[in-house]
């Protein structure tokens, strides 16, 4: 798993490529989130759209993104969710949660 | 019963990069079998996260300590079992993720999605430790994602 | 001895198909190792010969039986063990498939690839009966075509 | 594995594609093989380059083949081998045993 990081109008795009799962893409995200958030980001974003597959472990580290980007008063939305990571955050009740978003366009524009 | 058609056993250390190797043998297994490749996919989730905890919470990623995934095929069933040599644990003590309280955990979820993506948990302790987790999926038991028998 | 890094123990029926679990379980073993896509492909053959050997000539097919193949890695060596339940043989009463006689016989090359394309083989036969093959192949010992140590 | 069968210039070309290993692939390459020669067939090339693994199984139905079709006073001819298929027979010294051809237009022409 690999995650490469750029910037679009001010925010923060994660890309995640692979498998988001337990001990290696777990792992990864969370130093990209960290990272991220070191370099002082507030509106994240990432792209789902390269996971292959994510696990519980993976799911946890989204949820524990999600909630330490929001209590430091910023924001973390996802875009561009491959069928099956849609399917699994909803299983959980994870897509009502979340900031979930179609497509990088209307992610963008939602911190416009 | 029912006539039983392949076996296989694989035993693991206890490295979470050893997944990769259950879901080698997971897949060529599969394969043969008149699984649709969503079914597939969500019997590979389950069994990830079976042997994920396993080696997390069983094994506490103790080299030394061995992960036995079992697979086998009776009838129209596939069965796969996970045993490690861990301290067992309490499954009625375990949370409903889908509490409120629980939703934004970071954990919790691992056995839920196990539940759904098969036809049937069961867990076992042996009187020395260790936990063995037997998980059933029938062919053509509906789409997992529903929770349903048959759905389709 | 020397560290061992890694384990995998798989044990399959005796059918012709599991050489293909074999196959899945290796290829995802030796992928996280440092050995070039020539190497993991020849030891990848080796593999098979030897399981075929163990189903067709040890178990003869029989379905009861079952063959055991283990996986580590020892420092830069993979080791590969494979254990049938047969009744055992002679390897030094094995033939040459150079042999001008035995060049156009339809079998007998499969310990002869074994041999070119791994290291070292070496059998054990246990008093109850049954083979032990194992296998070593060292990353970087050459192109194993080549029958020669550090040929590149 | 499975084994296309054409006609070409009165030549029988057998094409392979797959795995000719123990239990499935060298069954269904031998059956191929009596198969033409029960349709009548003296001149058979073999295809291999849709040949992605053999084994000694699958050569020893190689050779064979090349004996049975030899012995009834047809000829059976090889080409385009990918190059691993190439070194396994080569191994076994059978890369000179066996009539081997680079490519169909050779391995036609040998028939002329
Ligand atoms: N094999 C096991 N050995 C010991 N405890 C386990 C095992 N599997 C699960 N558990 C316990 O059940 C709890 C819930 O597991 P799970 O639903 O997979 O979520 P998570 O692994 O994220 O905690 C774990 O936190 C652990 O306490
Ligand atoms: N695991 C085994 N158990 C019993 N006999 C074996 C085993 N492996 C090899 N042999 C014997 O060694 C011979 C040579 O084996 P091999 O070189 O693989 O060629 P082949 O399998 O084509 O005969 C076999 O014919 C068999 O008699």
């Amino acid at each position: 798993m690999k995650v490469e990081t750029r910037q679009r109008e001010g925010v923060t795009i994660l890309e995640p490529k692979g498998k988001i799962t337990i001990g290696v893409g777990d792992v990864a995200l969370r130093d990209a989130v960290q990272g991220a958030i070191e370099s002082g980001a507030s509106n994240i974003l990432i792209n789902m759209s390269g996971v292959s597959t994510i696990d519980s472990s993976g799911i946890g580290e989204l949820v524990a993104a999600y909630t330490t980007v929001t209590n430091r008063g910023g924001k973390l939305r996802l875009y561009s969710l491959p069928p099956k990571v849609s399917d699994i955050l909803q299983i959980t009740q994870l897509i009502t949660v979340l900031d979930i978003l179609d497509d990088e366009e209307e992610a963008i524009a939602s911190f416009r | 019963m029912g006539e039983e058609v392949a076996e296989v056993q694989l035993s693991i250390d206890s490295q979470f990069e050893n997944i990769e190797l259950v879901q080698a043998v997971l897949d060529a297994s599969l394969e043969r079998l008149e699984f649709d490749e969503d079914s597939r996919y969500w019997i590979g989730i389950a069994v990830r996260e079976a042997v994920a905890n396993a080696i997390k919470h069983g094994n506490r990623q103790d080299p030394e300590k061995q992960v036995g995934i079992g697979l086998r095929v009776v009838e129209d069933t596939v069965v796969i079992q996970v045993q490690d040599e861990g301290a067992g644990f309490d499954p009625t003590q375990v949370g409903n993720p889908l509490d409120p309280e629980n939703l934004l955990k970071p954990d919790g979820r691992g056995i839920f999605y196990m539940n759904r993506f098969m036809d049937a948990i069961e867990y076992n302790f042996g009187t020395g430790g260790g936990t063995l987790v037997t998980m059933r999926k029938r062919i053509g038991s509906g789409d997992p994602r529903s929770g349903e028998e048959d759905s389709e």
